[in-house]
């Protein structure tokens, strides 16, 4: 099971803080999850192929969209930080 | 070393802190960001302040990604203490949200190695600010100036 | 705003100060440098540690001088108040010996204020250190690192 | 009337904190001021002269050995600053 959050405005847009999915293969990278996500989904979704809107993280570190998530356990989608 | 907390922090105890755990350290520098109060135009012209920001965190990785930022610093620069905290949750005017406190040999290794956190905290930390200004509430868009202040240190 | 006196500082009254005049300020850096417990090799060998520091100055110039540099500041960058307190007098390892600390509206201001400051402080303001260690003294020599700190801002 | 001080080492090894001058002339540098105390005074006055070592500052503000002493109500000579 992979867990997946999503945070901020990003939540909001979406309506749901996050989800846990069966990866259909094992050795999906982040990309490939966002294709699978955005099949059946509304196309407020295909915001998550945006990259200078929404950011990666893959265990708790920031990743990229060619990141592999074989073993991840934790998969989190965000805006750009704005913290301090 | 690192706190992510609702409650306020008092920057004489976490300095006393710091003072207390750096051995013979020669220079302390310290960070702290307050909430500005600004104005937002509202739909009739009039300029109401700001009532109140949301800091929202991803819990886990926010202690994580603070913890890499301080692990940099150390390899950088001669840190013999350090203190972080920010705060989240709803903060008002003028309240204190984040605290980056270093001690060092010399000044300018506590200096750097403070602006460093900070740089990296404002782009690299998972914390989300939304503004609430009477009945509106708006997220707060990151700023390229921040991202590139942390470019910097590359 | 600026202080040469002999008493000790508290961190915490400082900052709070600085808070309270500083209207609407979101970045606070502050700094403040400690006597560093160092050796000093004796006649048989044995280092005692150094057991006081003794500093000297120049009165009316040292408030004089320090205005000039906290002026050079406020006009290079957004500077909403800032405190200067610097000892003289007899100071033992651990000590507290300056404070800088800066109140501005973005962060990148109160570190760079702060820090040159500090920079210009160590270099141009008339104070000299006049260590005692066992029962030798000598005075402390300048160090081109701190002209090289300096010269950096011109 | 001039006072002239002297702070640190440099009273030290001069052996005084300071003094109070008549200038023979009222339009003196402080490059004349140093020629005149060394008349008459031993060797050590001679590290007057040397900027490397000793820094001066007229009416309280950092000078140099060229500039002038006209209206002047205050001299001092001072190793290089080790505060902070």
């Amino acid at each position: 099971m992979l867990k997946v959050h999503y945070f901020a405005a990003l939540r909001e847009t979406l309506g749901t803080t996050g989800e846990e999915l069966t990866l259909p293969e094992a050795d999906m990278t982040v990309a490939q999850l966002v294709e699978h996500l955005l099949k059946e989904r509304s196309e407020a979704w295909a915001i998550l192929k945006d990259s200078s809107q929404v950011l990666v993280a893959v265990d708790q570190t920031i990743a990229e969209h060619t990141t592999s998530l074989a073993g991840a356990t934790e998969v989190a989608f965000f805006p750009p930080m704005t913290g301090g | 070393m690192i706190s992510v907390q609702e409650a306020d922090f008092d920057i004489g105890t976490l300095y006393a802190a710091l003072r207390a755990e750096a051995d013979n350290a020669g220079a302390i520098a310290t960070f702290t960001g307050l909430v500005r109060e600004f104005y937002e135009a509202s739909d009739k012209g009039a300029k109401p302040k700001v009532q109140s920001l949301f800091l929202e965190h991803y819990p886990g990785m926010t202690e994580k990604a603070l913890g890499d930022i301080v692990d940099q610093a150390q390899e950088r620069w001669d840190v013999l203490a350090c203190r972080v905290v920010h705060r989240v949750g709803e903060l008002h005017a003028n309240e204190q949200i984040v605290y980056v406190g270093v001690a060092s040999t010399h000044r300018a290794d506590a200096f750097a190695a403070a602006e460093f956190i900070m740089d990296y905290l404002k782009t690299r930390a998972p914390f989300w600010k939304k503004q609430a200004a009477g009945d509106k509430t708006r997220w707060i868009e990151s700023r390229a100036s921040d991202e590139l202040a942390r470019q910097r240190w590359e």
